[in-house]
């Protein structure tokens, strides 16, 4: 049951709060939205381990409302939580009550799709979960036009997705699969099957090709709706590689390996030579979330169970310094009305703790050691090279090198150099926001020391049978 | 899989308590800087000085040796198999550790007058004992991620201590530049990383070292390659030598401890550390060794370029850690590290020195616009004068003579001829670099009322002199009304300056001695030591010969500085000099330029040919193209709604018949 | 009644065949609705034919219950099509269709 | 034989005569031959009640009902083709490819081989107007009510509806048809209101 209140509680709270007049109740929606998103992690602490189901289809194939976290969503979902307490906790928008509802259903619609042990479950939030994030480019991005490219975009995803649902579903006769291990699909149409689902999670993710819907509705949405979305919901391609497509059909993911392999390479490298040119702050950081992510495709695609560790750090991690970084980068933008380093300058000498914060979460984007993100890329590099890919684990190094580069010219643009004069320098971080960045931060730190708790996860859940099958064949 | 494991195992709280503390330090600093204001500065030091005096306690169980165990090691904590985390406390360590509190507990101290007024004065004591903490992480770690995170940490440390004072802007891209500079050195120790651990499933250095007689050699090569990467980019050795001249736009103390004493000698520690595996692979230690004698001999002769004060001392930092990078290269370990030893000491105490200078002189750098400072800073010119003396190597009078002998002379023990060679002029260079700093300082009139053009200073920013932002950086320095200029620094200045005279007088007896010296015993069970045919040219015979090369170069600096007509014209003199530098001199060999067409421009063409002509055209432009075609499929279908009810009955008949002829003609009729 | 017996059932289909035609090109080529109408007309009773032809030809019922269905489709389809040739005069003042055609993409 | 020959030829000259008139009215006399000679062609093919059906249906209620139409329409001034012929040009060609599959499509059913067979001793056939042979009233209404009940309901259904849609189409309050005049008047009506508006 945890698990459904998990899913309902912020969906039907956050719609009730789209009700009523646009300026009602706007103080109290924050700390409202904030309560819930806190129950909500202590509540997904509570689910591990516990599973809910309810039976759906029959014919032509079984399936069920079956959820429950694995043992790598329930990290996810944590992550969810988290994210979404300290996004509510940042917005500053207008409207406030409206949005934050939004970012309720967005953490709804997001639980179901990570808690789903179902696959067309899992294809059903998967396009439920986009709606929010539309809603929120049309009522408070900048450009419609970036709202029906995200959606379109991810729309052809989740719509390859629920044909490749379909079709697993008449192959195997049940889509209630996330989670178990003895399903091995095998047929002339599993290559299909697998390039259906890889076709959305590539896109969710993104890899390249595929990315350019993402720099836009990165700078586009507001800081806190693209905090939780870079954080979270572009894990969910990720997850959905784990979970679903090595659980199910290693030896067709392990035949697609090497492209995904040079997809991920390409990302990685693409974006951080373009997130090294950009001037926009937000699109920086959305470019080096595609490098980033490159990076755990390509951990995922080389079939090592250390690489795979890594890559459920790395994760956890990317999803924190990214949040971290977009919500401070929302905090700057709200100050000064601006994003672009060419006009921004010398914030830090009047804002220190906005500078604090921002320094942290670039470092940890960068990959400095004793931070969360180092532990995720080393992890995963040491995996990769052990799995014999030694060019891909060379060429993965180049972008660690640049991504220091262009974290620090991120960095020392907004806060560093001489102060600019014309800039509308409000206030440094008040305790609120103070608050919404705390949990990240803390998080990062306690990770990149000693991420123990989260390689408890038993890598042969999912990869040791997968490797074992690989090998048999 | 064996665990080796390098050090007694046990519990050793003090060790712990010397890590942690200047962590807690820095935490308390940055935390509660506005609160604790100058108080900040004492508690820093003081936690420094703790930590210090916790590593000599750590003495016994640092140097015990138990059963082949060497020193002590507390086991940590663990990520995954394979990656599990301790600190390991072995003489090599315990060296780096009383080096890096002790010379750091002066230099706090020292920070605290140098610093005095600044207005984020606990944020630096922050940094300062940060940094401590990362590099005691970085020496204290038992495996190579730990000292990975070290490394990084303390390449954190200084960034935010280069770029101090972040509204200059050239301290701004200082602390980029070798911040990404030495991120590519951590690469290059992350991809050592990752060959040890697809050879022995452990990141330990005992799991490592253990299995260093049975890598193939190219293996061993390479691993020993990328971990040089790293050490290259942090102890700047060329190539990635870069970034340390342009360090110097941090404070003074900053420079005497990160840059100077510790950090950059990060690099002679880990191939110290290494030393298993670089003593089984001959071809790593002759490509250490010579690139160590290179970066020797080329910083030497940028040393002789240089006006900058602080620019000189890091040119000769570079040449000084040559050094040690060829002494820990060809194999003489102890040579090395009793130079790492020495040098702390005495740069620590030339940085200090020129920081009075500097302060005193309201942040003026230039050489040339100083002279004639015996007589107005007495103090200064002695703590300067006995910096001097140690780093020539001048036999008997400081520090610098014994370890530089050793090796100088370690290199022709060990087979390396040419190297020995280098040293040695590389000795005399440096011996005339050194005095050209002190007479054109001391010696003579002051100067520093003469017109800068006169004195050829053309570009007060290529030379070093902190120009734009210059004015900035003295308003936030003086920022709470401090008076003009400190011509009597405070006493809290001069007594670290003064207790360090000691050492870097006579810390060098203690490697007297030769094979007998305590030096040798300290590091007796530490470091490999193969058997080697005797040297052609004794230990006496070298030191002599260098003792020549020294003198030499001390009197071209006489000649060309210190005599009475030379101080006379000393104007004209520096004017000349400055204006027929050799351009290849002035740009330090063109490495800047070269690092940035090579990199910087290269990657800056991919990112715009990538983000502003790829992403938008090729991409998207196929995706838009695909819209496009959609739309006009769109088009096409749209003109068949011609609202005609006729033409769509006309549609609908045209498919019927299309059915009609499919089954009658294709289908082949109908059977019944 | 043997000369009738003699008659192939792919006489009728031609019959019913041709008359189709005719219906269709009436649809066709003629602008008055009346006439496309009457023509729709003649395309139902050429499929009716048909029926008839092949439930005497099989000796089964079902061809005259289904030409009995399509006789009241077509009364049904008249009385609309009727109803909607009136509407469109009384709106338009005249019946042609392809003048009345604004419901195009 | 002879009687399906005479009735066929009248069926098409009737049916060709139907769309070619250039009055309607003239359609009408044609299609009521054409339905009488079907009606015959349905007796030789002993669907008697079908053949009824056919003359009081279709002749008799739907006939009258188009000639109703055409005296409602030819009261008033209403020509039947204003503007020009706006068919596509493809029409010609489509009519071609339409004759020519009819003409397959008839080549392959003749191929069929059935032909209606004679009365045999045994089977239900009988002379017209025989109760119980196949095709009579009481053989086809055993198969209405037994066999095809519902498809009979669903059609009484359909008529209603049909009757619903006419009052509605054709009752008092007419509902508005698009044409392209009426669009042009809401058209200049709208640009009317916006510069009345524009004027205040």
């Amino acid at each position: 049951m945890i698990e459904l209140l998990l899913i309902l509680v912020p969906v039907v709270i956050g719609a009730a709060m789209q009700f009523g007049r646009d300026d009602e109740n706007e103080k109290w929606s924050r700390w409202t939205g904030a309560l819930v998103a806190a129950v909500m992690f202590f509540l997904a602490l509570a689910s591990r381990g516990t599973e809910w189901s309810f039976r759906w289809l029959s014919r032509p194939f079984t399936s069920a409302f079956h959820f429950g976290p694995t043992a790598i969503s329930y990290w996810i979902v944590l992550l969810l939580a988290v994210c979404t307490f300290s996004a509510i906790l940042a917005v500053n928008q207008p409207r406030r009550r409206r949005f934050i509802g939004q970012l309720l259903m967005l953490e709804g619609t997001m639980m179901g799709l990570f808690l789903a042990r179902d696959l067309l479950a899992f294809a059903l939030f998967w396009d439920a979960m986009l709606l929010p994030v539309f809603f929120t480019l049309l009522g408070w991005g900048g450009h419609s036009g970036t709202a029906w490219r995200y959606f379109l975009y991810n729309f052809a995803g989740g719509l390859t997705l629920l044909l490749a649902t379909a079709a697993f579903g008449m192959l195997y006769g049940s889509t209630d699969v996330i989670g178990r291990t003895d399903v091995h699909l095998v047929g002339a149409w599993v290559p299909w099957i697998f390039i259906g689902f890889s076709f959305a999670f590539l896109v969710k993710t993104p890899v390249w090709p595929l990315h350019t819907w993402m720099p836009i509705t990165y700078s586009d949405t507001p800081s806190p709706m693209v905090a939780v979305v870079s954080a979270v919901q572009s894990k969910a391609g990720l997850y959905g590689f784990i979970a679903i497509a090595m659980a199910t059909m290693p030896d067709y993911v392990k035949t697609y390996a090497p492209w995904l392999i040079v997809l991920g390479i390409v990302s990685l490298l693409y974006g951080a030579f373009i997130a090294l040119t950009q001037n926009d702050a937000k699109r920086i950081v959305a470019y080096s979330s595609l490098s980033h992510l490159g990076l755990i495709v390509v951990a995922i695609a080389s079939f090592n169970p250390i690489a795979l560790q890594g890559a459920v750090l790395y994760i956890i991690a990317h999803g924190l310094f990214s949040a971290a970084i977009f919500l401070t980068l929302g905090y700057v933008e709200s100050r000064e009305e601006t994003r672009s380093l060419v006009r921004l300058g010398g914030l830090g000498a009047s804002n220190p703790r906005l500078a604090g914060a921002l320094c942290i979460a670039a470092l940890a984007a960068l990959g400095l050691p004793g931070l969360a993100g180092f532990v995720g890329e080393i992890v995963i590099l040491t995996g990769v090279f052990q799995a014999g890919l030694v060019w891909p684990a060379i060429l993965a190094l180049i972008p660690i090198v640049l991504a220091s580069a262009y974290m620090l010219r991120l960095f020392q643009g907004i806060m560093n150099g001489p102060e600019v004069p014309d800039l509308p320098v409000r206030a440094d971080l008040n305790w609120i926001e103070g608050l919404a960045l705390a949990p990240l931060v803390i998080a990062l730190v306690v990770l990149g020391v000693n991420p123990h708790a989260l390689t408890t996860f038993n890598p042969s859940a999912y990869n040791a049978t997968t490797v074992s099958q690989g090998a048999s064949k | 899989m064996t665990h080796h494991v390098m050090g007694v195992d046990g519990s050793y709280p003090l060790l712990l308590v010397l890590w942690l503390l200047p962590l807690a330090g820095a935490i308390l600093a940055w935390a509660f800087g506005p609160q604790l204001k100058t108080a900040a500065g004492w508690i820093c030091s003081a936690l420094v000085g703790i930590s210090f005096i916790c590593a000599v306690a750590m003495w016994g169980p640092g140097t015990q040796s138990v059963s082949g165990a060497l020193g002590a090691h507390q086991a940590l904590f663990s990520w995954l198999p394979g990656f599990d985390f301790g600190l390991l406390m072995d003489p090599l360590s315990l060296l780096w550790t009383l080096i890096i509190t002790g010379v750091g507990f002066l230099i706090h101290l020292y920070s605290i007058g140098y610093m005095d007024g600044d207005r984020a004065f606990a944020r630096f004591f922050a940094y300062m004992n940060f940094f401590v903490f990362a590099m005691l992480t970085l020496v204290l770690s038992d495996n190579f991620v730990g000292l990975l995170v070290g490394w990084g940490l303390v390449g954190l440390a200084s960034y935010f201590l280069i770029g101090f004072w972040f509204f200059k802007p050239s301290a701004v891209a200082a602390a980029r530049k070798a911040f990404v500079i030495n991120v590519a050195g951590d690469v290059g120790i992350m991809f050592a990383i990752f060959m040890i651990v697809a050879s022995v499933h452990s990141t330990a250095f005992g799991d490592a070292f253990a299995f260093a007689g049975s890598y193939n050699s190219g293996w061993l090569l390479a691993i020993c390659v990328c971990l040089f990467i790293g050490a290259a980019a942090k102890s700047a050795q060329i190539p990635l030598h870069t970034w340390l001249p342009d360090a110097m736009e941090g404070p003074t103390p900053v420079s005497a401890l990160i840059h100077a004493a510790t950090m950059v000698t990060a690099g002679v520690y880990l191939v110290a550390r290494c030393a298993p595996l670089w003593s089984q692979n001959h071809d790593a230690q002759m490509l250490v060794g010579t690139i160590g004698a290179l970066t020797a001999i080329a910083g030497a002769i940028l040393g002789c370029a240089q006006w900058d004060i602080k620019r000189i001392l890091a040119y000769s930092t570079m040449s000084q850690i040559g050094y040690m990078i060829m002494g820990v290269g060809v194999g003489a370990y102890e040579g090395g590290v009793a130079h790492f030893f020495t040098h702390a000491f005495f740069k620590a105490q030339l940085f200090l020195g020129s920081g009075l200078i500097i302060h005193a002189l309201n942040n003026e750098q230039d050489v040339r616009r100083m002279g004639g400072l015996m007589k107005k800073m007495p103090f200064a010119f002695i703590a300067m004068l006995t910096g001097v003396i140690a780093i020539s190597g001048i036999p008997f009078l400081g520090a610098g003579f014994f370890s530089k002998d050793l090796v100088i002379q370690g290199a022709l023990e060990h087979g390396h001829p040419y190297l020995y060679a280098v040293g040695i002029i590389t000795a005399g260079i440096t011996a005339y670099y050194m005095c050209r700093l002190l007479f054109v300082t001391f010696f003579g009139s002051y100067r520093g009322d003469v017109d800068p053009s006169e004195l050829g200073i053309r570009h007060p920013e290529l030379a070093g002199t902190p120009a734009h932002g210059a004015d900035q950086a003295e308003a936030e320095h003086e920022g709470s009304g401090h008076g003009q200029a400190h011509h009597a620094p405070a006493w809290i200045m001069n007594v670290p300056v003064a207790i360090l005279i000691v050492p870097t007088v006579l810390i060098g007896w203690l490697m007297f001695g030769g094979d007998n010296s305590p030096w040798a015993h300290f590091f007796a069970q530490q470091f490999p030591h193969p058997q080697l045919s005797p040297a052609p040219i004794g230990e006496g015979v070298t030191g002599l010969i260098t003792f020549g090369a020294v003198l030499v170069g001390i009197a071209v600096a006489w000649w060309r500085y210190a005599t009475a007509s030379a101080q006379s014209r000393a104007v004209e003199r520096l004017r000349g000099e400055s204006i027929r530098m050799p351009g290849i001199l002035t740009h330090a060999y063109y490495f800047d330029l070269a690092l940035d067409l090579l990199f910087v421009r290269t990657s800056q063409l991919f990112g715009t040919i990538f983000g502003r002509f790829f992403d938008p055209q090729i991409i998207d432009g196929a995706v838009r193209e695909s819209a496009f075609s959609a739309q006009w499929l769109g088009t096409l279908v749209r003109s068949f709604q011609t609202g005609l009810l006729r033409a769509y009955a006309l549609l609908l008949v045209v498919g019927v018949a299309a059915f009609m002829i499919y089954y009658a003609v294709i289908a082949g009729g109908v059977h019944p | 009644m043997s000369q009738m017996m003699a008659v192939p059932v792919s006489y009728y289909v031609g019959l019913s065949a041709v008359i189709f035609f005719i219906g269709v090109a009436g649809v066709l080529v003629r602008r008055n609705p009346l006439i496309m109408l009457m023509s729709i007309e003649l395309m139902f009773n050429a499929a009716n034919l048909l029926f008839m032809a092949f439930a005497r030809a099989w000796l089964h019922n079902a061809g005259h219950i289904f030409a009995f269905l399509v006789i009241t489709v077509a009364a049904a389809e008249a009385a609309i099509g009727l109803a909607i040739v009136v509407t469109v005069f009384r709106s338009a003042k005249h019946v042609d269709v392809d003048d009345v055609a604004l419901m195009k993409g | 034989m002879i009687a399906f020959w005479i009735l066929a030829v009248i069926m098409l000259g009737s049916a060709i005569w139907c769309i070619s008139a250039s009055k309607p009215v003239y359609s009408v006399v044609a299609l009521l031959l054409h339905f009488a000679a079907l009606a015959a062609m349905y007796l030789t093919l002993n669907a008697e009640f079908l053949a009824v059906i056919q003359l009081i249906v279709y002749s008799g209620a739907i006939l009258i009902l188009f000639l109703f139409v055409i005296a409602l329409l030819s009261s008033g001034v209403a020509s039947f083709s204003v503007g020009p012929n706006r068919l596509p040009r493809i029409a010609i060609p489509a009519i071609v490819l339409i004759a020519l599959a009819l003409g397959f499509f008839t080549y392959a059913m003749g191929h069929a081989g059935a032909v209606v067979p004679a009365a045999q001793a045994g089977s239900p056939l009988g002379p017209v107007g025989t109760a119980d042979v196949f095709g009579s009233v009481n053989d086809f209404g055993k198969a209405l009510f037994t066999s095809y009940l519902l498809p009979f309901e669903i059609t009484a259904l359909l008529l209603m509806v049909a009757v619903i849609g006419v009052i509605l189409l054709a009752g008092d309050h007419a509902p508005y048809v698009a044409t392209r005049k009426h669009a042009a008047e809401v058209r200049r009506e709208m640009r009317e209101a916006i510069l009345r508006e524009g004027r205040q």
